[in-house]
């Protein structure tokens, strides 16, 4: 079950050139610099760039074949544009209900009284399109397509112009969704934080290729990551939350193969209502210390054995931790530090998390 | 108006025929043709484009002589016509049909095209990604939002037919009942110097058309649609 | 000197012109044809035209009556109607032919305005034609496209001026004279417009339409001469 | 072509001189009065378009007819330009030059109100944060950007003027080198069955026609705005 | 030198009801949820706004009396609209200096060349508009408005579509601009990110009007400023970049009154021109511990005294403490760490922030 693209495409000095299977479960995010091509590979998906040069196959469908192309209409997109495209002749409304009403009622899943309230659209329905603020085209875009109910969801930045209480309630009802209905989506962000809270692969966009298609955890396991590029290395733990008092959440790992879960103590319950939880901890937020701390706030401290050693810049290193469960836990710290505590490879030691740090 | 004579009442229902069945077959007709130059990016377009306009260049009278000849008995139209058992073109009411929509046609085709190529791609992307096929998005999407340009190319068309003489006249010999409009009776009264009759007439066209007119932009205007 | 003449009289005013010119050299003449009625409603409303060659004498009368003219109207000549069959085979034209099946449309002249179409359908009265053929006419504007609708062949035949046969399009064409007693006679006249009351050239050409040079050319064109009635 | 007399090329001079002054002054005057149509939303912006539309209900000559009453010596604006020492308008070149601005008006007003309506606010609003005054704005954003609404404008009007003959006919009196055009004359050689002279100066006109607005097409097209 | 707008509009439901003064030093951000009326108020300011209730006052120049208006044109704004409006009968060249030609040669304080290679325009100076992406077109608007040197610059959320290394290189830049240039910026965004990292003063929007307009400092020393709705609370300390070593730097707080300077080990190099800096510590980031702990990476540990405590949710708690120079820092820790610790208002301690956190 995968979306496969072979397809050169040339627009002036720009080449896109595609041989690729990108995995169609979950979210897939595309991640590039401005430019490189994420807008282009959508509509080529969506069938709205014209070229002969392109065999697509979504699961068993053949959408394009050379000269021949599976109509748009018929390939069951929920696309949203980059700049929010409504239609200016219909109200707020009929342009919610536009692919609503075109899809068989037996296939829809998901209905206008729920969209609406999650994406707070309800004082909007009868104010003319023309009126309305970025923020809000953005939304009533995205819940439009969102009501077409599609097999596949094509979103170009659909979160780039809502603040960060709107960002907040949609992104888990995006992630929820994905897994829920089934419906995989392809995801263009810039953000990384975006990235690591929704997406279940990475798609790496350069100059019109795409570079690699790897799942989010192998993502964050590169210190090098482009997703780095703005707030620096993170680790994403996957685990399970339980409930250990009130108020009181522990994290409980994943192990890998026959290894120890780790217990993460976390303040606050995620709003997502999957069983598999995420635990995103940047590098920089973990410390290491030769032994346990007393009398400190830090309450996660844990045992780790340190795997590599390396320079990430002039002035600081990362440090590759492995923790008991087996997975990956990154540390930035100043070289100086590293030098100071003289931190070696193989050697033990305890990284210290803040609890208030994890949760996401 | 108690004073229009028989005759009169006859000329403005055939008028009203001509005019209503030109603006809708010319509406039909122009509109793929105005999609296709919008979009079609090559030398053929350009040439179309000319041709369309062409009629407009001729004099009426000329033109409708020279459709009289392609559409009469022995020109080539008409004996086609006549090959397929139909009869030839020349007076009646289908020939001077036939001739207004194509004297009226760039009046249609230009505006639309216009129109076609200021809405642009993408509300039609985005329609047919919201799973609307090719004739639904011609009807919920292309044509409210190219409304003006529909109105613009209705209107001309409806006007110009409204006063079009020259080429009827010619091509449609002025049969009272089949091919006589308001605009040659009208064009009748004056070149006999019945002025009063051809007054009456006129001014009732003018307050017909300015209704109509008003009306029609009136209910443009409600729907208009804003551009940021 | 602006002359402004019916249509019907488009053929033979070049000769007129000319001969005009050998009796008067240093005269600048210009003529602007039209339909009698265009015509008039023009000279009514400050057209530059000195000489008005009419196709009938109501439009003349009019001018006068409206203070326009400066001269009476004066007969200068008859026009003549002919029968036309478009098919060139057709040896005997006769009226009575255009009762045949074959002869689908038949064109004249708008006998609303247009005195040879007033004329026609007197013929066609006269020759008790008239209930028979009214199906199958045709009008036009005036003679010229009543002639026009015969010669693109879309009317089989007409009863257009004889004046237009001789036309470089028509000329040698056959035609039937009709005969004059079946219709009012199509008196022809004249008159000089205010504009052109001090104007000595359209007295000169008034009298001169009158000798019997211009009556010859008349003749020559299709006309016949106010007197031989 | 050598068979041209010298009459016909007086009229080619006179046409030319016409459609070209026409679709100037139909430009500059249809310019703002279709801003302000596009713009204003108000009931007066309806019956001011509907009024514009008015003179193509008419038949040409019945409208040459009335603005000969009123262009006239006897006529309100006739009388008044003399009043004031001018001559009166009728049968002169500036009296049908005011009649083919009149007749063809619509056509030029439409598709720029359509055009200029499809521009939406925000080119205009990007050139004014940037500096730009209204004349600037109208020259380097509004203009270029509803060429194709002017060139649909310009060549309708243009096209129009040259095939339209009832209106200056009446009005113009068909004096050579001064209001004969060159459908006029066109007509008056059908009218005197000069079918040869009629045919060649119909092919000329097609020829020049289709040669002129192919060239403005593919003008236009080499600087086609795309939109997204 | 003030901007002075009174003002009241309806649209629809909408009212904005405006009786302010914004500074005109520096950057202020104009920040609030979506559907608020950031652009409207931008808008107004420009002119774009019809309204016949308004005063609008820049300096001592009248834009705005009533029904009367100073033309937008003669305004000299630097106007980035949300959308990033191209004109598209143009090429991204005559883009850029559509504003660059009609300014004066005498006023021109920005020229081509260095807009150009700021915002990576060379490889696109020739490119059809239609053709660009999305960041491409807000880079092409934000230099096209910069390229007026203009006396006010109104910016709608004008890095909203580009990429993290994009924003990384034209952020400094647009916050140098500001101070070197002296032209104030009024800029819409939704990123407390870029809000405290560019911003001097914040003007906080709700439903049409201006809550309030606070010196940035002032607004993140409330613990419940709209902010941190994104990443919960921050500090902002203000100071100088001082060189101890090789690869070492000392952050040293300018000191309130007659208090001590405090020195944050920071590593890096800021790419800020200006010497006076800001380090942005998020409330998460700080740790306490009751003594100093010894062998551990964390490399800053400032003695502090608490000074309040406060819930911020069910399982946390905000620390305000008070570092040795007089300034304010924020510590956020589980409500059972305040509890093990038995933290209490007044008490010392110790705060740990980690140095590779601290440099932005
Ligand atoms: N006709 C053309 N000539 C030259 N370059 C072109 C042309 N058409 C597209 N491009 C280039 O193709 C590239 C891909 O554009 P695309 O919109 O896919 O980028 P993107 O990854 O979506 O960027 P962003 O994040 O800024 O939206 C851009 O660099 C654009 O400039
Ligand atoms: N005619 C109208 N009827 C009703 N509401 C209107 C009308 N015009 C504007 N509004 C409302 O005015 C508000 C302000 O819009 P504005 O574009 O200024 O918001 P914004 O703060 O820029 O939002 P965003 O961050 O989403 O761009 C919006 O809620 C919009 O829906
Ligand atoms: O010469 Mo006429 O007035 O056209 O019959
Ligand atoms: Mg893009
Ligand atoms: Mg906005």
């Amino acid at each position: 079950m995968t979306l496969q693209i072979t397809a050169r495409l040339h627009r002036g000095d720009f080449h896109l050139t595609l041989n690729d299977t990108l995995p169609t479960e979950g979210i897939t995010a595309l991640f590039g610099r401005s430019g490189c091509g994420k807008t282009t590979l959508l509509r080529l998906i969506a069938g709205l760039e014209p070229t002969r040069k392109a065999e697509i196959r979504f699961h068993d469908q053949v959408w394009q074949a050379g000269r021949w192309r599976l109509p748009v209409s018929r390939r069951r997109l929920g696309l949203v544009f980059q700049e929010p495209s409504l239609l200016p002749h219909l109200s707020v409304e009929a342009n919610l209900l536009y692919g609503y009403r075109r899809t068989p009622a037996g296939q829809r899943r998901l209905h206008p009284e729920a969209v609406r309230s999650l994406l707070e659209l309800d004082t909007l329905l009868s104010q003319p399109v023309h009126t309305l603020s970025g923020g809000q085209r953005q939304r009533i875009a995205l819940g439009r397509a969102l009501l077409t109910s599609p097999q596949l969801l094509l979103l170009d930045e659909p979160l780039s112009a809502l603040d960060a209480t709107a960002k907040r309630e949609i992104m888990p009802f995006l992630s929820g969704l994905a897994s829920r209905t089934g419906v995989p989506v392809l995801l263009v962000t810039h953000s990384a934080r975006e990235v690591e809270q929704l997406a279940d692969q990475v798609a790496f966009m350069e100059n019109g290729r795409i570079d690699r298609v790897e799942p989010l955890r192998e993502a964050l396991a590169r210190p090098d990551s482009p997703l780095f590029s703005d707030e620096g290395p993170a680790s994403v733990l996957v685990g399970r939350l339980e409930e250990t008092g009130p108020g009181q959440w522990q994290f409980i790992t994943e192990p890998g193969g026959d290894r120890q879960a780790v217990r993460f103590e976390v303040s606050g319950r995620s709003s997502h209502q999957t069983s598999l939880h995420r635990l995103r901890i940047l590098a920089s937020d973990v410390s290491l210390a030769l032994t346990r701390p007393e009398g400190i706030s830090i309450r996660n401290l844990l045992p780790v054995r340190i795997e590599r050693i390396e320079d990430s810049d002039e002035y600081r290193s990362t440090v590759t931790c492995r923790i008991e469960d087996g997975q990956v836990l990154l540390s930035r710290i100043t070289r100086q530090s590293v030098r100071e505590l003289e931190l070696k490879t193989g050697q033990t030691a305890v990284a210290l998390v803040k609890s208030a740090a994890l949760m996401e | 108006m108690p004073e229009l004579s028989p005759q009169d009442w006859q000329a403005i229902t055939v008028t009203l025929k001509l005019c209503a069945l030109t603006t809708i077959i010319l509406l039909v007709l122009a509109t793929p043709l105005a999609w296709w130059l919008a979009h079609k990016r090559s030398t053929g377009r350009t040439l179309v484009q000319a041709l369309v306009a062409l009629p407009l260049v001729l004099p009426p009278t000329v033109l409708g002589f020279y459709l009289l000849l392609a559409l009469g008995p022995r020109g080539p139209v008409g004996q086609s016509l006549e090959a397929v058992g139909l009869t030839h073109l020349a007076f009646s009411f289908e020939g001077i049909l036939v001739a207004s929509v194509v004297y009226s046609l760039p009046f249609a085709v230009q505006p639309l095209m216009e129109s076609f190529r200021a809405l642009g791609a993408r509300p039609v992307e985005v329609a047919a990604s919201l799973g609307a096929g090719r004739l639904d998005r011609l009807f919920t999407v292309i044509l409210p939002l190219c409304r003006g340009g529909f109105i613009v190319a209705a209107t001309l068309t409806f006007a110009h037919t409204l006063g079009e003489f020259g080429v009827i006249l010619m091509l449609g010999g002025s049969i009272p009942g089949e091919t006589q409009v308001l605009s040659v009776l009208i064009y009748d009264y004056t070149e006999a110097m019945e002025y009063a009759a051809a007054h009456r007439l006129s001014l009732g066209l003018l307050v017909f058309s300015f209704v109509v007119l008003v009306a029609v932009y009136s209910l443009n205007r409600r729907f208009d649609v804003v551009k940021p | 000197l602006t002359i402004a003449a019916a249509s019907s009289l488009r053929q033979a005013m070049g000769d007129l012109e000319e001969a005009f010119l050998e009796q008067h050299p240093d005269t600048g003449i210009r003529v602007i044809f039209g339909s009698s009625g265009k015509l008039t409603a023009q000279i009514t409303n400050g057209a530059p035209y000195d000489v008005f060659l009419s196709a009938d004498t109501a439009y003349p009368e009019r001018l006068v009556a409206l203070g326009a003219a400066a001269s009476e109207p004066a007969i200068y000549a008859r026009g003549r109607l002919v029968l036309w069959y478009r098919e060139p085979d057709r040896t005997n034209p006769e009226l009575a032919g255009l009762l045949d099946q074959d002869i689908r449309r038949i064109a004249i002249a708008q006998p609303r305005h247009a005195p040879y179409g007033q004329a026609a359908l007197e013929v066609l009265g006269s020759a008790g034609l008239w209930q028979a053929v009214k199906p199958k006419l045709v009008y036009g504007e005036n003679v010229g496209q009543a002639a026009a609708m015969v010669a693109s062949g879309a009317a089989d035949a007409g009863l257009i001026a004889w004046s237009l046969t001789h036309s470089p399009e028509l000329a040698g064409r056959s035609f039937a004279l009709i005969n004059e007693d079946l219709h009012s006679p199509l008196a022809m006249a004249m008159v000089i417009t205010r504009q052109g009351a001090d104007n000595p050239d359209a007295r000169n050409f008034s009298n001169f339409l009158q000798t019997i040079t211009a009556q010859d050319i008349l003749q020559q064109y299709g006309f016949q001469a106010p007197t031989t009635d």
